[in-house]
């Protein structure tokens, strides 16, 4: 299988469906002549030309609403947001439109719409860039929410989220676009709601998403030193939620602990933590604790920016914690 | 006073329409007060020329986004009233299944794609439905309707710009019934003249006195073809006044009796009996036929509102996504 | 005391608010002429005059982003939105100005604004009208986030809110407006991150929030019919949370479940049950469960909707597993 | 050409203050690909002109509030440039103590109000810092930049219009430096002339050679003086360019070398050089002094920036709420 990045990946999926199917189009700021602010749409301009490929102004929301109406129409468009902080100004457009208008309207239209951004710290962006909210759509009902955590998902899960009827929101994250890994060629595609289990353990589950989850790894290699076996579960599908492989796995490692980039309080892990106490209860030897972001707006300065995110120490240590 | 170009059975049908608004409108407000509808309920009295002045100008193929303030735009594009009258009354057979009440009305078969609710969230939608449109070289013409209080919102200046930088064919109405909410547009818009708003987009606009059915008529034409045969956007303001409250919920103490009366005076219904009386299209007898035909119309459609059944709350879920449906269906 | 309904305690608290500092003001739609879309501002144009408050165009974004600067400058706003629906088109200033402003600059300006809105549905008021958004909010960093249930705490928690000098999100309820309570009069104030018993029991905890309290309240009655002592637990605070008044009940009791209005996953619920997980495991008999609103854009059919919305049956019936 | 109404010191002054953002500019380039710098870095390296024009006609109650292309404008204010290096590399000397770095500046004793990074959303807030400034009847002016590209979004539309609804002193500054990362303004507005754009909020408006700091100056002077008597709402676009890429991270494969040259042709400060120098104002000597007084003053803000401390790690959650900060004062 051939190695690519993330990026790659990316690229790869949206070039395969938009040859697949002349329905699919890109739009967003800067996806065409400038090929993407992080390049996952390069080349595809020149490819496919400006019918295909439409830079927009700064108006997410009109983007994103253009987005929602054309799909309503039957067109397939993938909406390029340059990163999850800037869905804040289309926020409405998401949640109250592409969410709700097949129910609202009794099933008389679809919205096969794709939504794509980067989430995530530790570029040094800053408070207003560096976020991590999805879970925000994926409390809303109507909406699907998946994030890839490695090139192959990446891939296989965009072109699910392309050839979906729905409205998918698709988290990638900046720090792991030049991450690399094998990359299955061509007709790749992963079904939603497919949780994952990265590396089987039998002591403990580290449950996570999108790049928490090659943190998790890095710590489950540092727990294996000390003879503590880890299973990394890697959620990837957040809406809907794989609650069968996340039991499972706990029911099997009898501990867990969630990582998430975000803040915790009203985070990802506290609907981890949530599910399991509703369906691991007896199963838990201790209680399943949660590693995320500290409660701060993200700050600049490096030694603090690395404070502020969660580390593999953090994971390495809360895991000891839980196994304790 | 332009000569009216359109053939007798058309006027006729624009008088029967605007009846029927009315009346539609009038029971609905009834049935509000009996607490058959609930929740918000939007009427389009007084508008009705704005309502039927436009739409009538659309093709057959062409879509209409709009926003809550719809029964009469569901009408005017052929919704069948009891499926309207249904729909407000939360029943199972109306226009969407039920879910969505009288601010979410949705009619497939009459490219009627939506009442929305959040001011000017729907402008965006119109943008992408034009742009779908151009995408698949068609001839279609969207039509995307909302009130002069929408024009402040950010939604309605990134929708504008868009339609004119990709060149989308879009005719942008704005219903200036001079409130939104408790608030006028002189209060709200640095600009008041809204049409003068499109400045900022390069969009030929123009104004059109909103209770004379045939001024609005012959402009949406206009404009409705400019934009088939250009491809681009077009903006249209017909002013107008609501005479009942914002919503049934309105006590109305920011504007004067005096005030609704002056503008009662010049009921865009009378105008267009007036007119077609001068021009012997319409007669008193006619007029009551037509008139009774509407109102048994309202009967029928409200006998066949009351008269249906509520959604099943076992089908709570149905329509979420696009899947389950087709599960439903395979199974 | 006097008995007041929560509309008019609220008033009162604005009225009373405005009286002691010159520096706070009204903003927003139809909250002058019109007296406020839910009437809550009632008087207070005829009383203050249009410089204290202050009628806006339908322009959320711009009507927030304008208390945040006054507020930068030292004046108290106090920003009304018709509904927490409306919230979506201003997010991005409340989550990337508001709440950011103090720390990214560094500690040099505080952002002391109250953003007052009501949630909740029940009213018929459809899919983009009926949302629960208020954890969103609880979420991030640097807001405060407050929710009364009664018209006492309305009162006090406002004055709270507006003598704050960060800012803070205030969330009234469409359902509770007509409500009843005695009220204090004069200068009463809740203290912010103080969650209230509202019944005391030894059987079990209901955590509830907002009008959620009084369905939990009468699920508490319905209970003690059964012989079943339930503690009923007002979260009040969002952000900061109470734990230990939480914890404490469930260590009493121990058993919980939790209520609210909004969709359960990835909602206010599954904080409080991962707190729970975390700081009560050892005292739980029972794994704590969740009740909320069902996962559906809110329909506009009455049965329907109220078969969206949690009642008192739902209430009871999860009680009874809990305590099973 | 207008005669030159300033003293010799002020024309001096803005000389000054030129090539000490230019080389200020240039060296944060610099420390960025030597990684003391990281992040985002948008410099304003061509653009001097319409900082220092716009910045020096404030007076000095009045306040800013800025994009996220801002080192000269916290320099133009009076900001130590040793404190914004250092927030540039993340210490705790610097304006914003770390925890804001290049795209997050403020600085309260020189009433810069902060840089702001999503693009449009600090003109609301400019507009409540104006709204404050009402309602406690004071003469002060908010002067709010931002670049071209931010005249797309809704925010702008909004602001510009509450701003004119409630007459506002805020003067709106364009920076029109012809791209958003990789977009025209040609391509991204209907209306390119973005100075026009204005109409739609009837705040009267013009447009300045943006290279010429002269006219930049003159415009701003007059407009700020507008705004303080009138206590209404003004705009200013000046149009410049940048001659590095958007960021430190931009290709800038969008844009030829040879349209980089031209404008590179007008270079702001040689304008201004070539004009004190026609007007004897400045010769060869003084401006070598003046220039090595600027790299000095650059090289000292280096060096206190790279030798002042990161901030503490356990100071992490300093500055979120006002209340613990005054616990910890208390204690
Ligand atoms: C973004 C948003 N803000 C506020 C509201 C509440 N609201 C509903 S209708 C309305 C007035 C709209 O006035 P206008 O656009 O003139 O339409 P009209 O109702 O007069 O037909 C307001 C403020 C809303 N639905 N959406
Ligand atoms: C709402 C939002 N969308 C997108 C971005 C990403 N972005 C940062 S700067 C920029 C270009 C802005 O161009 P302009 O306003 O002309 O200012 P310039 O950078 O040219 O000075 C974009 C698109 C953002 N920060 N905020
Ligand atoms: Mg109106
Ligand atoms: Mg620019």
């Amino acid at each position: 299988m051939p190695t690519k990045t993330y990026r790659e990946a990316l690229n790869e999926a949206l070039r395969e469906e938009m040859h697949r199917d002349p329905d699919v189009f890109i739009i967003g700021q800067d996806v065409g002549k400038f090929e993407g602010a992080y390049r996952v749409t390069q080349g595809l301009l020149a490819e496919f030309g400006p019918r295909r490929v439409k830079d927009a102004p700064i108006s997410e929301t009109a983007i994103t609403g253009a987005g929602v109406g054309a799909a309503m129409l039957g067109l397939r468009p993938v909406v390029e947001f340059m990163t999850i902080n800037f869905t804040l100004v289309a926020i409405d457009q998401i949640v109250n439109n592409a969410a709700k208008i097949r129910y609202m309207f009794g099933g008389q239209v679809s919205v096969p719409m794709v939504i794509r951004t980067p989430g995530g710290g530790g570029q040094q962006l800053t408070a207003q860039h560096s976020q991590n909210l999805e879970h925000w759509y994926a409390h809303v009902p109507g909406l699907k929410v998946v994030a890839p955590s490695m090139p192959a998902d990446a891939k296989g899960l965009l072109k699910s989220a392309i050839r979906d009827n729905d409205p998918v929101f698709f988290l990638e994250n900046l720090a792991l676009y030049n991450t690399k890994g094998d990359v299955p060629d061509g007709d790749y595609a992963i079904p939603f709601g497919k949780a994952d289990i990265k590396r089987e353990g039998t002591d403990i589950s580290l449950i996570a998403h999108s790049r928490s989850v090659t943190l998790a790894l890095q710590a489950a290699a540092r727990l294996q030193e000390d003879g503590v076996s880890a299973e990394v579960v890697d959620i990837r599908s957040l809406r809907p939620l794989d609650t069968e492989t996340i039991v499972a796995s706990v029911q099997k490692t009898n501990r867990a602990m969630t990582i998430e980039e975000g803040w915790p309080t009203f985070g990802v892990g506290s609907e981890i933590v949530a599910l399991l106490m509703d369906q691991a209860f007896d199963y838990l030897d201790a209680p399943v604790k949660r590693v995320g972001g500290k409660e701060v707006p993200m700050p600049y300065a490096k030694p603090l920016e690395r404070a502020a995110m969660p580390s593999v120490d953090d994971i390495v240590n809360c895991a000891r914690e839980v196994l304790a | 006073m332009q000569t009216l170009t359109e053939n007798k059975e058309q006027l006729i049908e624009y008088y029967r329409q605007m009846v029927l608004i009315r009346l539609f409108e009038e029971r609905a407000a009834q049935l509000y007060t009996q607490a058959h509808i609930g929740g918000y309920c939007h009427l389009n009295v007084g508008e009705e020329a704005t309502v039927v002045g436009t739409l009538s100008a659309l093709g057959p193929e062409d879509i209409v986004f709009t926003y809550y303030r719809e029964h009469g735009h569901a009408i005017a594009l052929g919704s069948d009233p009891a499926a309207v009258m249904a729909e407000l009354c939360g029943k199972q057979t109306g226009l969407s299944k039920g879910r969505g009440g009288s601010m979410h009305l949705f009619d497939l078969e009459n490219r009627l794609y939506g009442g929305y609710g959040i001011v000017g969230g729907h402008l965006p939608l119109a943008v992408g439905a034009a742009l779908a449109i151009q995408y698949r070289n068609e001839k279609r013409v969207v039509m995307c309707l909302f009130g002069e209080g929408a024009t402040n919102i950010g939604a309605f200046h990134e929708a504008l710009n868009l339609a004119k930088v990709y060149h989308l064919p879009v005719l942008f109405v704005c219903v200036n019934n001079q409130y939104a909410m408790g608030s006028t547009i002189k209060e709200d818009s640095a600009v008041p003249e809204v049409w003068m708003k499109a400045c900022a987009y390069d969009i030929p606009a123009e104004r059109v006195d909103g209770m004379d059915l045939f001024a609005v008529r012959e402009a949406s034409e206009r404009l409705v073809r400019e934009v088939r045969e250009t491809g681009e956007p077009r903006f249209l303001e017909a002013d107008t006044y609501r005479f009942r409250g914002h919503s049934m919920a309105d006590a109305g103490r920011y504007r004067t009796q005096d005030e609704v009366r002056q503008w009662q005076e010049r009921d865009p219904i009378q105008t267009v009996v007036r007119r077609l009386e001068e021009d012997g299209i319409l007669d008193p007898d006619l007029r009551k036929r037509l008139d009774s035909a509407a109102e048994e119309e309202v009967e029928r459609a409200t006998r066949f509102a009351l008269e249906s059944p509520h959604p099943d709350t076992g089908h709570l879920s149905d329509y979420l996504y696009t899947e389950d449906e087709e599960t439903t269906i395979a199974n």
